[in-house]
């Protein structure tokens, strides 16, 4: 017997080159001949790129003429080509599940250094699926229905284009943001580089479109507390928390604000990272969507005391749209696909006290100067320093907190770039000489270098060294005063002593500090720095392992405005694509129970985390409901009798292949 | 291998953690030992103790299981299942004449291609250092049996 | 006006030894030269670059190259006053200082460095002192490096020493550890220094013979 | 004190010699504390900062045989030099990350039947004055506060450094002792700054200039005293201060107490048994009288 009844097996094998990817560590000529002497194989080659379309006529044909009726494809891992070749087992009119893909390229050619222990590895794999492919059975997909709401998690640049992209095709949307307003930190931006485009000019239409658009159901201060289900049918649950205002009375006209007890802002504008200051009550920023302000009940006098005069309230009035009696909700979505836009942090210079961060108040991060030179900034665009001394001579720092072994290994990308603007800037606005300290220039983007330039004719000087520190004592009356900079231009070949009035920090971007919580929550994967994991790096850029999900922006890794926008339009196609077509093809890997052999233990209705098998109490035996079963195969495992068996993962086949690659 | 014994491990990897570690440890480029076979299972749930000692009995000398990490398990908690039955297996392998270190699991992330580098390099040298497994050829019956 | 002279300046390829860095790699310390970014924040922190030939960063950059010669006799090796603190700010995870280590011990077993030059001639007398007590005394220490290197000296430094001496806080007879203890030292160190417990003598690093070293001035190569 | 608490004293070479006021007042802080100090038997030089030039793994083998020895007593091993304390440090490190060294180091110490197994910890004897005293403790202790006093704490760079201090442990952290003594802590930025080492000695102007820097920041920063941690800086930052004065055309005459002096002072211990008089530049304090010392809690500095 074998999984096709008694009709006989006849295998093909294929060995693919992969121009030297494989070839040029495993000898597939001798592989291909082993193969060929393995029971049921009819016919074995070797080529140079199987996937290529000769490559894959090559199964058609032999299929044809020597009446295959199954297909090895020694090459590369499943989750790269696995489909490819299922699809050409269809084509050559097999059934597509008749086939198994062998990975002899990354988990062979590429590991090893030996050639002759490479070849031995990938000969007892090919031997393993050989015998393993002889007990593979017809299997069809199961199909099930896309839901077509789409959630998408974070309101910045991705998250906005995401959303105004899948609600212009029709689609529902639901956008949900942390913070009170949606924006992220493009709103916090003053230009964007390299056209000095104003970034809030080109956000905020953006923005108030997200409001307009009917298809959007926009949920800020709101947080995933839950997800289950799976592509096409995912339940969620969102925690709203409050904001104390109605939004749906309020008008946005900010009297409130006005009429708080406290007649200025006292506490620390988290917008505008504690450089300006806010009320208890208060618009997180002036365009701001929801146009809606907020209560924060740890400094609002009514929530500590419940003595306040209220003036919100009062002149509020009719409108009524003050509620402190707001209070934590859940609401429950289903939608059939995700959409992850949760974005990055910046990095923490405390963590690198040789900084001074935190220290020496003229010490900044790059978005605390971004705030300082934007016109609707704490300063209104005036580059004052904390004493009120306006900086005569500035040191940008690049790569902090990148490109460096003691905090980040890779490189954030965008620095060169945002450094170069905001020495632009600062010149511009302060007249200051401006120092840019860099490891190597990194400009390659559309109209970047060309910035480079414009910058360099600012007169901007470019010391190509690391600050290894900044400290405040002076050597000499020249440097009284002043944050002195230690750097050894490496260009020039001397150690220099800069002082200057104003430090920035070029800050790298990090993976958000819950990024590991939201990653178990989505069930997805994440580099070891923290970015979610793309399906492929190359081919699969948006999508993720769990069907169903997909990227947008600098969750899956540094990257700036236009590449964000990108990827957030493609997360939305992929996305699309789904729900236009209207269902899903799953892997038939779900489990069955045989009647006859089930002893009626009980023992796998107690392994299944989906409750997918039930004991039905008639006939005494375990029941598998396949709708459910989303094909772990524990209850197989576990079954004592072998009567829970899982399709594409059966105890013969996996029996077979054990034996096999043990030569 | 200049030293005579070679040994021969399977390795079961969950097709969504340690199966991805290994494909990142490839396009990593990196290297690490060919003794590792991998048969691919969707979780390191479904690896059944008689898999593990039908390999011993074929001429394992080594079975690594390769499971997402707690908490992460693709299907909830699958990894807990392998971990229970890894450990009463242990105690079982004992009983067979095979020491229970020819056995591990490991939780290797898919993000983890320089652990599952290391845990393979480490777990070839151990095994090379018990040395082949020889079963008694009652005994090997009795494992085909169990 | 004076005459401008020019100097030609070329580097062939030929003249370089790619090796050098290979042994450097090869020990503890040293292994992650090759990830060097160049980015100089070891010069920028190092409090004795400012008096440095070639930096650190200039170092590490010759070595992965090949330019053997320059970094031996680099004046910079011998003012490394092993601080660390390069080592814990390089952004490669070099350990920078180890990597001075490496270069002293070539420079000293090649003999390449300026005679009388007090440094390498103190490491070998702290190390010959030590075969012999066990302990250091400074002393003694300084009174023989003085005497090999600059006899002069010992001029200019007896107020100090005369200043301790009042004070209690030199000590002629040097702390020795006990005999048999002392004994199991010298057979540890040989064991060492020749693989076996064979009592074998220690060999003798010959000085150079080469021109005083010049305050900030390079160091030539003397004994090729 | 009810309980002594031992630990293995690793008095490195410097102990005997220049450093003998270092070592006095160790030990009748330690003592005054109800702190025991036993020292290492048989210990030899740790190799310092020389030997690795000349032989690594000799110098590894030198560190492990007193660690070895160290062992054997099991107890907590104290370094009051900070070379000896980061050469050990570095040792037990590399020991244990460099198998290729281990195999060597192990096998010359089994020449002479010893055995290294690694467990052995080091610290600096502040570091456990902070944690077996702990602030609190030091506080109660002080029979004489320094009050008025300017203390420019310095701690040189091996301390600092890759092998230094238990985890968690900052300069910050160990600051905190000058103000527990009733004397002011001065901001000194330089408090990790090296201090050219044997520089001094063997290219004396560029160390004397490294010293220089020192000293001046300390003046300006207004320091009566700067407390040292190190053996080697206190020297160094003593002994040169008449040459530099000449050199620079420059008041930097600062007394440069080790740390167990100033602690002592404090606790109130004879300024014999502290050997204050070792000192090259003495401290010119005058404490306190009695009844206005106890009419202020010590804690109110």
């Amino acid at each position: 017997m074998n999984g096709n009844g008694n009709k006989s097996v006849k295998i093909g094998v294929y060995v693919c080159h992969c121009g030297t990817n494989i070839a040029g560590k495993v000898d597939v000529k001798a592989l291909a001949e082993s193969a060929a002497g393995l029971p049921g194989v009819v016919v074995s080659r070797e080529y140079k790129y199987m996937c290529s379309d000769p490559g894959q006529d090559l199964i058609v044909k032999d299929t044809k003429q020597f009446g295959l009726n199954r297909i090895v494809v020694a090459s590369c891992s499943p989750h790269l080509h696995e489909l490819t070749f299922r699809k050409t087992t269809a084509n050559a009119g097999e059934n597509p599940y008749l086939f198994h893909l062998v990975n002899i390229r990354e988990h062979v050619s590429w590991v090893s250094d030996d050639p002759a222990a490479a070849t031995e590895k990938a000969k007892a794999l090919v031997k393993a699926a050989v015998a393993r492919v002889f007990w593979h059975q017809e299997l069809q997909p199961r199909r099930v229905p896309v839901n077509p709401s789409v959630l998408i998690v974070g309101g910045g640049i991705a998250g906005i284009h995401a959303a105004l992209t899948l609600a212009s095709a029709g689609k529902p949307v639901y956008l949900v943001e942390r913070k009170p307003s949606i924006g992220g930190h493009m709103a916090q931006f003053d230009k964007t580089f390299p056209t000095l485009d104003c970034a809030a000019c080109i956000l905020t239409p953006k923005m108030t479109s997200v409001k307009q658009q009917p298809n959007i159901h926009l949920m800020t201060l709101a947080e995933v507390s839950e997800v289950s289900g799976f592509v096409g049918n995912f339940k969620v649950k969102v925690k709203r928390y409050p904001r104390y205002i109605d939004e749906a009375k309020c008008v946005g006209c900010g009297e409130c604000i006005e009429m708080c007890v406290y007649k200025e802002g006292k506490y620390p504008n988290d917008f505008d990272l504690g450089l300006g200051k806010r009320k208890p009550i208060y618009m997180p920023f002036p365009q701001a969507v929801p146009p809606v302000p907020l209560i924060d009940p740890a400094t609002c006098i009514e929530f500590k005391s419940h003595k306040c005069p209220k003036g919100c309230v009062e002149v509020c009035g009719d409108r009524d749209a003050i509620d402190f009696s707001q209070t934590v909700k859940e609401v429950e979505l289903e939608v059939g696909t995700i959409i992850m836009a949760t974005g990055f942090k910046t990095f923490e210079p405390r963590r690198l006290p040789q900084y001074g961060y935190g220290k020496f108040p003229n010490v900044y991060t790059s978005l605390e100067v971004e705030r300082l030179v934007n016109a609707s900034g704490p300063t209104l665009g005036q580059v004052v320093l904390r004493d009120g001394r306006r900086p005569e001579a500035i040191g940008i720092l690049h790569c902090i907190g990148s490109r460096d072994e003691n905090t980040n290994r890779y490189c954030s990308r965008v620095c060169c770039m945002y450094s170069l603007k905001l020495a632009h800037l600062l010149k511009e606005k302060t007249g200051a000489h401006v120092y840019n300290f860099y490891i190597d220039m990194r400009t390659p983007g559309k109209g970047f270098e060309e910035f480079y330039k414009r910058v360099l004719e600012d007169g901007v000087s470019f010391i190509r060294g690391k600050v290894a520190g900044v400290t405040t004592w002076a050597q000499s009356p020249a440097e009284e005063g002043k944050l002195i900079l230690r750097v050894e231009d490496t260009l020039l070949g001397v150690v220099r002593r800069i002082p200057v009035d104003m430090v920035v920090l070029s800050v790298a971007m990090e993976a958000q500090a819950d990024a590991e919580n939201v990653r178990r929550l989505f069930n997805l994967g994440c580099s070891a720095e923290g970015w979610f994991l793309e399906r492929h790096p190359k081919l699969a850029p948006v999508d993720t392992f769990t069907d169903g999900i997909f990227l947008a922006g600098c969750c899956q890794g540094p990257k700036d405005i236009p590449d964000t926008v990108a990827q957030a339009g493609a997360a939305a196609a992929q996305s699309m694509s789904l729900i236009d077509k209207g269902y899903v093809e799953m892997e038939p890997n779900t489990a069955w129970i045989e009647e006859e052999l089930c002893s009626g233990c009980h023992v796998c209705v107690a392994m299944c985390p989906y409750t997918a098998i039930h004991f039905d109490a008639d006939k005494k035996v375990a029941v598998l409901n396949e709708a459910l079963c989303k094909g772990c195969g524990t209850c197989v495992a576990a079954c004592p009798s072998g009567a829970a068996q899982q399709n594409l993962f059966r105890d013969e086949q996996l029996f077979a292949e054990v034996e096999g690659v043990l030569v | 291998m200049s030293d005579g014994f070679n040994p021969l491990i399977v390795g079961f990897f969950c097709n969504w953690c340690t199966y991805l570690a290994a494909d990142l440890a490839g396009t990593s480029r990196m290297k690490y030992a060919p003794n590792v076979r991998v048969v691919r299972t969707m979780c390191s749930g479904r690896v059944d103790p008689q898999m593990i000692l039908w390999a011993f009995s074929h001429g394992a000398d080594g079975v690594l299981i390769g499971g997402c990490h707690p908490g992460d398990c693709h299907y909830q908690e699958g990894n807990y299942k392998a971990l229970r039955r890894t450990a009463l297996l242990r105690k079982m392998l004992t009983q067979f004449g095979i020491e229970p270190e020819r056995l591990r699991l490991e939780w290797i992330s898919a993000s983890e291609a320089e652990r599952l580098r290391d845990v393979v390099n480490e777990f070839s040298e151990q095994i090379r250092g018990l040395g082949p497994l020889h079963l008694r050829p009652d005994v090997r019956e009795e494992v085909v049996a169990a | 006006m004076s005459r401008v002279s020019f100097v030609r300046k070329v580097k062939y390829e030929k003249e370089l030894q790619r090796d050098v860095a290979a042994e450097v790699i090869a020990t503890p310390g040293g292994e992650k030269i090759l990830s060097c970014l160049q980015c100089g924040t070891c010069g920028g922190a190092c409090p004795l670059s400012v008096y440095m030939d070639h930096t650190p960063r200039r170092l590490i950059g010759m070595l992965r190259e090949g330019f053997k010669q320059e970094v031996v006799e680099s004046f910079a090796i011998w003012l490394c006053a092993s601080c660390y603190e390069c080592t814990v700010l390089c952004p490669a995870g070099i350990k920078v200082t180890d990597v001075m280590y490496a270069l002293k011990r070539i420079a000293i077993h090649e003999g390449i460095y300026p005679r009388r030059f007090p440094i390498p001639v103190l490491a070998k007398e702290f190390m010959e002192m030590l075969k012999g007590t066990g302990r250091n005394n400074e002393f003694w220490l300084v009174l023989r490096v003085l005497l090999k290197t600059a006899p002069m000296k010992l001029l200019t430094s007896w107020p100090l020493g005369l200043r301790l001496w009042r004070r209690g806080r030199m000590c002629l007879i040097g702390s020795r550890i006990p005999k048999p203890a002392g004994a199991d030292l010298r057979r540890m160190l040989e064991v060492l220094e020749h693989g076996n417990a064979s009592d074998v003598k220690p060999s003798n690093v010959t000085p150079s013979q080469g021109p005083d070293l010049l305050p900030g001035g390079a160091v030539s190569r003397v004994n090729a | 004190m009810a309980s002594t608490r031992a630990y293995t004293y690793f008095p490195g070479c410097c102990m005997h010699g220049f450093a003998r006021h270092c070592q006095d007042s160790l030990y009748a802080v330690f003592e005054d504390l109800g702190l025991e100090l036993r020292v290492l038997p048989e210990w030899n030089c740790c190799g310092a900062t020389t030997y690795m030039s000349v032989d690594e793994h000799q110098a590894f083998a030198l560190a492990a045989r007193n660690l070895a020895l160290a062992e054997q007593i099991g107890l907590e091993i104290l370094a009051p030099c900070t070379a000896c304390f980061m050469i050990l440090k570095k040792a037990q490190d590399y020991l244990a990350r460099y198998p290729e060294i281990r195999a060597k180091v192990d096998r010359a110490l089994s020449a002479i039947g010893l055995r290294y197994q690694g467990t052995a910890r080091i610290y600096h004897p502040l570091e456990i004055l902070l944690r077996d005293v702990g602030l609190k403790g030091l506080k109660a202790r002080v029979k004489q506060p320094l009050r008025g006093l300017n203390v420019a704490p310095y701690y040189g760079c091996l301390i600092a450094r890759p092998y230094a201090l238990s985890n968690g442990v900052t300069l910050e952290a160990f600051d905190q002792f000058i103000p527990a003594l009733g004397a002011n802590l001065v901001d000194f930025e330089l408090k990790a700054h090296c201090c050219g080492g044997s520089l001094t000695g063997t290219i004396e102007d560029v160390g004397r200039r490294l010293v220089y820097i020192l000293l001046r920041q300390a003046k300006r920063a207004k320091a009566d005293v700067m407390v040292t941690v190190c053996p080697l800086c206190q020297l160094n930052l003593e002994a040169h201060q008449g040459k530099i004065q000449r050199q620079y055309g420059e008041d930097v005459t600062i007394p440069i107490p080790y740390f167990t002096q100033l602690i002592g002072m404090a606790l109130g211990l004879s300024d014999k048994s502290l050997a204050l008089e070792k000192l090259l530049v003495p401290i010119r304090w005058q404490p306190v009288e009695k009844g206005a010392a106890a009419a202020q809690p010590a804690t109110a500095a």
